[in-house]
């Protein structure tokens, strides 16, 4: 069994679904000959046939509302937005639309479809290609956003992603597309949408994190290890709908948190994690939920980035703070 | 300097607001009586359908209705062509196509009546419901076109939008998208000449909507809206092309507003004097009934017989809609997804707690 | 000074500055002749002609872009989107542009617009005209977010608004265009953007709210002043950027925290204001904080909307909680 | 039926690809020796600009870059045909127009290198930044339009789209309302025949791009876009009638992307073979020194002169682009509102700390 990639792994569960279900195709731009301008449908169009890797014309609106018409009929679209930065020209049709056909035909029109989309910064790449803006998607009511941070999580997910009878947005940290390889078998075995994964345990605070973040979160916390500090990291991987459960959980053990994210702080879906522990969990906390996050601006081109994406070093400097407050 | 593409748009009629043929090259409709005699029930149905959702709407029973006075040659003429397995895709001024389709006009009236049932349509079952947000409409139809061509299906697709929700975005995608991929799908334009309040002078400069679809390399052609045998022609041989895999085609429908936008709307704000005497002159249901009268097919008696019975089973339609209690405040939570969230389903019992209590 | 209503005020506001300011003009669909589908437009064209008072084609992207345009020329666009849910379509130009374009070109070019849009439920309107999305421009760094509870405030943010050098997002909620009536003097005196009002003191428990929830929420007050609970009231007005200072201050004094929102719980304006609190000032909480919220599903048609909206009871219930907590 | 509106699609060209007029009714341009080699070194000087810039991302010093290769005629031709006091509103492959219409090489590269004060031009105070999210600056160009036109200025706008780009709604939206408002806007396409991956004919199903403006009412016509007299002449009778109120043009350039999409493409992947070959041959550079040739107005010496210079020219604005430092940290806050809110200021007093950290 060969390690792969992240983006390996999508690419893989794609091809495991188009495989064994003729109801799944692919769309988007460049998806086909070109295979992706990320690859992560590549070599999808020569195996299953240009009816079933479609290259589109280049129209967000469309590739969602056409997705939309197709998944009514029972097709299984697995769209790609080129950037998560040019999914806004697809908006409408997704709150509008996509988040609500079950709902309002009363379960008459669902849409079994997935929209892909490889977010966050750190990559050098230009304007308008780092953002992390999964907060406006986690609040829409209907959608299920899923954000894999690791290649067998990005292998179960998809599957899941494909396979759930509702419309899924599938948000892939571009940052980490290449930097780890797991064994993943091919075995069509799909992970859960809707549950948080522990990536460590640990018992003096809990990290919450998700997507490109959590390597960095797993990296302060094998250092905090060694300073003597137990740190409990969770992989949120859905954000919405959010398995809260299994934070308060944590944070009833540990009695400290820390949540780390890349996106800008207002609003975001830390504020919602924080929320929630404050709602649900506020007197098992010893001290203030610490936050890293991307700072309340616009994404920085690339020279700055670095400048505003949270570090191992500003995690650690807050998970310190968070585990000495007292 | 030389020529590297030409276009023209043709308009066709054939039946002119006295009800008397402009052409001698008649379609066969034009000669089946028994056909045209559907067509104007169907026509007289909607018509009365509309005033019965507005006198309930002024009466505090119904929400904002838009209604299609004027217009129904267009929703009848497209919509009675369809075949029961193609698709329709609705706009919000949808109706008269939606019942040609199948759509129980009390299930119009619940979807107007703030009612989500109103959308499970009981024998539509593949159609889309209305859609509001305008012009996102016709990507819908040209997704479900693109499946139909996926799975190689002689079945197509109608859509329809107002001349004002041309202007979107959307509605450029859609036929781009659809040109391109050679879909089975059928784009009407009720041009009935206002956007609310917008007229055509401010909404384009094209001399024609029909001509939008050059943009897009998809066939069009200009129809007299208010000649349902023209619409229902038009229609039914663009949808055999679409069925055998020859492509879409956009058909823009001249037709008038007669009525208020909507329930909401109040057209003596902006509509010039006299456009309403000229528009009744033109308008669809009287010009068949001249041609069915110059035929000796219809009689002050037919009318009178097909009135009532209209009104009967239009009035029974309303009485379903009036006697469908309000849903469970849990249903407002039962079709989000396949299964709740944990997190929802709190939210559920507790929305169940709270209407108990307001009960009580 | 006769008595005016919210959408009076945001009227009245409009015709001053483009009385004394050549370089405001208004655009939207329906906002000529017609004055608006709500009238908020009403005799401005008649008053400032067809070239400052302008119908546009029907198109939101459209509206949103050429406001961009003209902004940068130095216009002052007001722009309605004639419900906030067909706001949708111009949401890319909103993000990707209207937030950033002082950024992205250093100042060079800056952008004083509005873009106006009656939101929230309760009237009876159809389906898609009744969402409160207000969290997702709260989130986007660069937009400012103003939500008006009452025809004063109504005037004078409005004036603020239009004669801010950013962007300004400028909600109205629609349920409350006509219940109440204020005496708003026509004297071009703004209110300050980035504010909290305080709309009554108190000193048992802080309740936060913003936009038509005020309403409610100040009944609630009323009836709770009647039980010996003594509320502090805050309006929140601008969403974004928060002025949370206010905020902390209050439940700092109170030790108690109820945020009543129309929108849905999850991701939310209320999550950020909770996450702030807990962030800041968890240690002075006496109690969790208490969320009177819409529910995380679609807005339902109206004849269930009812069902939906928070109502004074639900308040009342959660403030007790709140307030009996210990 | 009757036909209700006609349309042709022109084509214009005056050079061919081997440097020949292709009719005799020439424009002044074409015997403007000065004119025609000052064009000539503008389109040399982005070739350089681009070599330079691909150079620089393959060793690390840059990041993704758009080359214009093989379609220099068109940003040249209708960037230099600007006034100072219009406004060009490009696209993310602009660079030909900007340099044209003032903006620094530097600028260019200090954009792409990863640096907002790349937008910040000098000299172009009011010409739009780069628009990377597809066809929105379209609609940009038309507002900057439309304050002019409410000003009773005689300026006029210039902006550019990919040819692929034209299948988003806001490129149709841009020209609708262009259309209609009567605008002073010029746009132009850059058929470069690939849009990435994609080829004209997975985009549309038009046998042009310039026909995309009838559904606008727009005028259009279709130029050769390799052939930069036809370009440049082109652009001059648009501008000059968009200044004096009489409206906006579509003007399609017919090119072909002789590079890669960007430096993060590989075009190998999709490009058919012998493509590049064919190309070569058309492109335009070549083609206006063979016409300057033919008319003994330029020579192997004036060549090589002329490289050099550029060299220089070009080797400065990188200098100048590599010795800019990094903005300070805190140049993230600086720009977001005039004032920046409090919860921010905070932020920004932690990110300078980080930062000086990190240095430390
Ligand atoms: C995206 C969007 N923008 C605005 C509206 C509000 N609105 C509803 S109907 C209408 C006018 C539509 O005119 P037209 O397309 O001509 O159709 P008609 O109502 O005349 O049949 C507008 C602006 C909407 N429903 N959707
Ligand atoms: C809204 C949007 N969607 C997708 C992209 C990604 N993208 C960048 S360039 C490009 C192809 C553009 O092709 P074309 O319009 O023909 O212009 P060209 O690059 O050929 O000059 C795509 C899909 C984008 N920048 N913006
Ligand atoms: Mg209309
Ligand atoms: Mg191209």
């Amino acid at each position: 069994m060969p390690a792969i990639t992240l983006i390996e792994a999508v690419n893989m569960a794609m091809a495991h679904e188009m495989g064994v279900d003729q109801d799944v195709i692919a769309l988007g731009e460049d998806v086909g000959t070109n295979g992706g301008v990320f690859r992560a449908t590549d070599g999808l169009q020569k195996k299953f046939g240009k009816d079933r890797v479609i290259d589109t014309p280049l129209a967000e609106s469309m590739i969602a509302g056409v997705s939309i018409g197709m998944a009514a009929q029972g097709i299984k679209p697995i769209a790609e937005i080129q950037f998560m930065g040019f999914i806004f020209p697809a908006v409408d049709q997704i709150i509008c639309h996509m988040a609500r056909m079950r709902h309002r035909t009363r379960g008459r029109i669902t849409l079994p479809l997935v929209l892909r989309a490889p977010f966050g910064g750190g990559i050098h790449a230009p304007e308008h290609h780092s953002e992390s803006t999964e907060a406006i998607f986690a609040h829409i009511p209907g959608l299920k956003v899923v954000i894999p941070s690791n290649p067998s999580r990005a292998y179960g997910l998809m599957l899941a992603a494909i396979r759930d009878p509702d419309p899924v947005i599938f948000l892939e940290p571009k940052r980490v597309y290449r930097i780890v390889k797991h064994e993943v078998e091919d075995n069509g075995e799909d992970y859960p949408i809707g549950c948080c994964f522990v990536d460590r345990e640990g018992t003096d605070v809990t990290l919450i994190s998700w997507g490109a973040m959590l390597h960095e979160t797993n990296i302060a916390a094998e250092k905090l290890a060694a300073e003597g500090v137990s740190c409990e990291v969770i992989d949120v991987a859905t954000v919405s709908p959010l398995d809260i459960d299994t934070i308060l959980e944590s944070v009833a053990k540990t009695g400290r948190a820390v949540i780390v994210q890349e996106a800008p702080k207002a609003g975001s879906l830390g504020s919602e994690i924080a929320a929630e522990i404050a709602e649900k969990g506020i007197f098992n906390l010893l001290a203030p939920i610490g936050r890293v996050s991307g700072y309340d601006t616009i994404m920085p081109y690339y020279r700055l980035e670095k400048q505003y994406m949270p570090t191992v070093d500003r995690i650690l400097e807050e998970v310190r703070k968070t585990v000495e407050y007292s | 300097m030389t020529t590297v593409a030409k276009f023209d748009i043709k308009y066709i009629q054939y039946i002119d607001k006295d009800g008397k043929p402009t052409t001698k090259k008649l379609p066969k409709l034009a000669k089946d009586i028994d056909a045209l005699k559907t067509l104007y029930r169907s026509m007289n149905r909607v018509r009365v359908l509309d005033t019965k959702a507005y006198a309930l709407q002024r009466t505090g029973k119904m929400g904002t209705y838009p209604a299609a006075l004027g217009q129904e040659a267009i929703g009848v003429g497209f919509g009675s062509a369809l075949n029961k397995e193609d698709v329709l895709v609705p706009y919000y001024r949808g109706q008269a196509s939606m019942i040609e389709h199948g759509v129980k006009m009390e299930e119009v009236l619940l979807y107007w009546g703030g009612d989500e049932r109103g959308s499970d349509y009981q024998n539509a079952r593949e159609d889309f419901p209305i859609a509001v947000p305008i012009a996102t409409q016709l990507l819908h139809a040209a997704g479900v076109a693109k499946a139909m061509q996926i799975r190689n299906e002689q079945r197509c697709v109608a859509t329809e939008i107002g001349e004002g929700g041309t202007s979107e975005g959307d509605f450029y995608e859609a036929i781009n998208v659809a040109g391109i991929w050679n879909l089975g799908v059928v784009f009407f334009i009720n041009n009935n000449q206002w956007a609310i309040s917008v007229p055509s002078e401010i909404q384009t400069a094209c001399e024609t909507y029909a001509q939008k679809a050059i943009a897009a390399g998809v066939e069009c052609v200009q129809v007299d809206g208010n000649d349902i045998i023209a619409v229902r022609d038009v229609a039914e041989k663009a949808y055999e092309k679409a069925r055998a895999g020859k492509g879409p085609t956009l058909v823009e429908c001249i037709s008038l507003r007669l009525c208020d936008h909507t329930t909401a709307d109040d057209a003596r704000r902006y509509r010039p004097d006299g456009e309403l005497d000229e528009g009744w002159k033109e308008e669809p249901i009287l010009r068949l009934r001249k041609y069915l009268e110059s035929l000796k097919a219809w009689t002050e008696e037919d009318e009178k017989a097909m009135q009532e019975e209209l009104a009967a089973e239009v009035q029974e339609a309303v009485d379903n809609y009036l006697n469908t209690p309000v849903d469970r405040p849990e249903a407002m939570f039962d079709y989000l997804y396949e299964e709740l969230p944990t997190r929802t389903l709190e939210q559920r019992e507790y929305a169940i707690q709270v209407a108990a209590k307001k009960g009580a």
